[in-house]
């Protein structure tokens, strides 16, 4: 009984979905907005339009990944409030669970798991650096690159026993964050508006461009990479 | 296409919430609809024939999908992970306290 | 300016997540830094973030109805902080960020980004109602408000679609009538939780009943608030007042099986969070009435709610099973509660008053009746419970040791906000100021529109 | 060719999720859970989205699998 009424219901929601079908573009047929176009031109201000590889500069923005450009400049403040979710739960994890001891493992882990974890480690890490370093120029950026480098901190605790990093994670995670709002307010102070781009953008391409993106992309790097070392190091522990 | 394949996915994440009465199940069931959300909004920014909104050496010029959705969907991504942890931490901490993860058995202790 | 409400809390935060222990003992000047900021700042202001116009970028929208309604909420985390016995020592992290998040769900003028805070202000919620070892209802809590987050930014994404904008003026401005037919239905649910409609109001007692008593004493005033300000801010501003009889018939329900379910429940804490989730359909079946009128009176009726409900749930978490050692406390509780009735002479007559003389003149008479129904059940489990706490008649010796005497900080807050309640009885000219203010900015539409975009 | 793929994987997304919604035992959920990612992560690709696909590929598909089976290994295993 209960099966089929949820079952109904999920018709009808179905149902409702496939009802507005009409109003939204076919599948493949979407044209950009406005706000997408400017984007995408970097015009916002009106004062882009054809933007090229490695010629054009002194845009507005610099990113070559328009995507980043639009998660760490035009809509900034949308990701600020991004990672201040992240760290409430990461924080919310660390109440919850208060309380548990440091997990002993009663034997030793695998070998082929701790030999391994030392070749690794350190390209994992590195990977996810550079992820997060060419943010504004290649696919993946702060979010990916600090997930990254939080599967390599999880390897670290499944191999060895005596790890512990939680009082650093937390330093990091606080720094990394206060120095987001630190930027934002200098622009703030620098120019009046929070969250500007108050650096020159050079060149579109380069790695040394789009002003304070990649400086922000690295924070968000480094924050979400200890924060989700702290959940899952949380986890970890001993029940 | 892919528009249907999301509504199928969330009617069968809303299904499995009513249906569940495992606690992980419906953990599960949310991340079901968060990733078929996910699809659906990326699909409505796709333009075919063009390319991926990045300038490169192979793109120098704009023929770009969407990017604003894209944009969006990264952010619903983390906020998605950031929530599915601290449910899964309250999970732990419920299990602790009645010793089941069975809807009914919670409740029926609830009532004791 | 403005993005500093936002920005100081956070970064406050941020510092001292190594120092847990010492933030207690900043937080009420990190309150009292917000509202003397609030209180500098001019209205009718927009700022854009990051330097980029309106339809672009995120903008902070500064005008009567936001400007109004952060002084309300500043002025309960105000009050809140200066009770710092109430709030357990991991929690003032939460708050701050609480503090930020609502600041900028009420200042913000995107639609995108106010998913975000209600995020956060949703992750916050959750974490402060696992707080006495409440898990199960937060976990319900969590599940319930994630899917309708989910919803909430499918109709997000739909108005992108219609109006090719996130912009909510620019929404607003632009949109047709064929997205306005499903948009609504989508916001709808995703606020359906955080406003508590009925059928997704299911978490409320499980949350407010946990006997923590930060957790009902924020939620239910400042984060109901700022929810109720947004409702009203996305259907009347943005989306012209459609599909508000559907939320009219939701909230009237909404009422009456909610005063219903109060009425039978045998503790305190959950008979009065049912009597808030009464509160609250009240709430927005006045506001659906679109009006300047009915939008005064609903504001009016909410403020006096929440002055209520943040004495008597404050007073209900932390006292025990009477007040034959605190007896202010107790004359706080019943001035409190004549005030949830609309007792006359009290701020609750005043605005019951208000919402049936803007009904009639509406010609709506089914509201009318609905509130003297729930009116009458409200007396009778208000007066229950007043007897039951001031003539307890089974009580042990042992539990007359063990009731504690309530600090005097928390006393002289509560007394203070009782007064304010009596005060509002006689003079309600300031609650009804913030309320027609916040009514003008809601209801002018063009003026929104013109004031972001420019003038167009 | 192209929908044709996308058919495909919606099918094969479709019955991993089912199967992660109905198993019996918890840990084969999580498993149907991070293939449907997975998955999702190809029609990312097709669709143009690589920034997505690569976070969804180390968030969705990775970490929260983690997550999932060391809270899983936390309450003890699985059970039923």
């Amino acid at each position: 009984m209960r099966r089929f009424l949820s079952a109904l219901i999920v018709l009808g929601l179905i149902m409702f979905f496939i009802s507005t079908l009409p109003l939204i573009p076919e599948f493949g047929k979407a044209s950009l907005s406005k706000v997408s176009r400017a984007f995408i031109d970097k015009d916002v201000n009106g004062n882009g339009g054809n933007v090229q590889y490695g010629v054009s500069k002194d845009l507005e923005n610099g990113a070559a990944n328009v995507v980043t450009s639009i998660v760490v400049d035009y809509r900034s403040f949308d990701t600020l409030g991004e990672v201040t979710v992240l760290f409430t739960s990461a924080l919310g994890v660390g109440i919850i669970l208060s309380g548990y001891k440091r997990k002993k493992f009663g034997r030793e882990p695998n070998f082929i798991l701790r030999v391994s974890v030392g070749i690794l480690l350190p390209l994992i890490l590195l990977f996810g650096a550079y992820v997060f370093i060419h943010g504004h120029l290649t696919p993946g950026g702060g979010f990916p690159g600090g997930t990254i480098i939080a599967a390599g901190i999880l390897l670290l605790y499944l191999s060895n026993e005596e790890f512990d990093l939680s009082k650093t994670v937390k330093f990091v995670e606080g720094i990394s964050g206060s120095l987001y709002v630190i930027v934002g307010l200098l622009g703030l102070a620098v120019s009046g508006v929070f969250l500007i781009n108050f650096l020159p953008t050079g060149v579109v391409g380069n790695l040394f461009s789009s002003g304070i993106v990649p400086i922000i992309y690295i924070l968000i790097g480094f924050k979400v990479g200890a924060e989700l070392s702290g959940i899952v190091a949380e986890l970890h522990r001993e029940g | 296409m892919v528009y249907y394949i999301s509504f199928i996915l969330i009617g069968i994440g809303i299904y499995g919430f009513l249906t569940q009465k495992n606690l992980f199940k419906h953990l599960i069931s949310l991340t079901i609809i968060d990733t078929a959300i996910n699809i659906f909004i990326i699909s409505l920014g796709y333009i075919s024939g063009e390319e991926a909104p990045i300038y490169s050496k192979y793109t120098p010029i704009a023929n770009f999908v969407d990017p604003l959705p894209q944009a969006l969907v990264l952010t619903a991504i983390v906020i998605g992970v950031g929530i599915l942890a601290l449910g899964v931490s309250l999970l732990i901490k419920v299990y602790e306290k009645y010793g089941t993860l069975d809807v009914e058995e919670i409740v029926a202790k609830e009532g004791k | 300016m403005s993005a500093l409400l936002i920005a100081v809390p956070l970064l406050i935060a941020f510092l001292f997540v190594p120092l847990k222990n010492k933030i207690k003992y900043i937080l009420p000047f990190v309150a009292l830094f917000s509202l003397i900021l609030i209180l500098k700042l001019p209205i009718e202001q927009v700022n854009f973030l990051g330097g980029w116009k309106a339809p672009f970028g995120i903008t902070l929208v500064l005008d009567n109805s936001s400007y109004y309604s952060l002084i309300v909420v500043n002025i309960i985390f105000f009050l809140l902080s200066l009770i710092p016995q109430i709030i357990e020592k991991d929690l003032s992290l939460i708050f701050l960020i609480l503090m930020a998040s609502i600041n900028g769900l009420i200042l913000t003028g995107d639609l995108f980004n106010s998913f975000v805070f209600l995020e956060i202000t949703s992750v916050a919620a959750y974490i402060l109602s696992s707080s006495k070892r409440n898990y199960y209802g937060a976990f319900k809590y969590l599940i319930l408000g994630s899917i309708a987050g989910a919803f909430y930014l499918l109709g997000t994404l739909y108005s992108y679609i219609g109006t090719g904008s996130l912009n909510l003026a620019d929404i607003s401005k632009n949109i047709n009538s064929e997205f306005l037919a499903v948009v609504p239905i989508l916001i709808f649910i995703g606020l359906a939780v955080e406003t508590k409609i009925f059928p997704l109001a299911g978490w409320v007692p499980d949350v407010y009943a946990s006997g923590s008593a930060l957790t009902p004493a924020i939620l239910a005033t400042g984060v109901t608030f700022s929810m109720m300000y947004l409702f009203g801010r996305i259907f009347i501003t943005v989306f012209h007042g459609e599909f508000l009889n559907v939320v009219y018939i939701f909230g009237l329900i909404t009422v009456v099986v909610a005063e219903l379910s109060a009425l039978k429940q045998d503790n305190l804490l959950r008979a009065l969070s049912f009597s808030s989730i009464a509160q609250a359909g009240l709430f927005l079946s006045v506001i659906s009435m679109n009006s300047y009128e009915s939008l005064t009176a609903g504001y009016f009726h909410l403020l006096n709610d929440i002055t209520a409900k943040f004495v008597l749930f404050i007073i209900a978490a932390s006292i025990g099973k009477s007040f034959i050692k605190n007896k202010t406390t107790g004359i706080a509780f019943s001035i409190a509660s004549f005030s949830l009735i609309g007792f006359p002479l009290f701020a609750g007559f005043r605005s019951k008053l208000l919402i049936l003389k803007t009904a009639f003149l509406n010609q709506n008479y089914i509201l009318p009746i609905i509130l003297l129904f729930a009116t009458i059940i409200e007396i009778a489990y208000v007066l229950r419970w007043n007897i039951k706490l001031w003539y307890p008649d089974n009580i042990l010796p042992q539990e007359k040791e063990e009731t504690q005497k309530l600090s005097w900080n928390v006393n002289l807050i509560l007394l203070i906000v009782a007064l304010v309640i009596i005060v509002i009885g006689f003079y309600p000219d300031i609650y009804l100021k913030i309320a027609q203010n916040i009514a003008s900015g809601l209801t002018n539409y063009r003026a929104y529109v013109t004031n972001v975009l420019g003038g167009m | 060719m192209i929908n044709v793929i996308i058919i495909f994987i919606g099918i094969l997304m479709a019955i991993s999720a089912i199967f992660a919604v109905e198993s019996k035992k918890i840990i084969d959920s999580f498993i149907a859970l991070s293939l449907m990612s997975l998955l999702s992560v190809f029609l990312f690709v097709i669709m143009k989205a690589p920034d997505v696909a690569i976070t969804e590929a180390s968030v969705g598909a990775g970490l929260t699998t983690a997550v999932l089976v060391l809270a899983l290994r936390k309450i003890g295993g699985d059970k039923e």
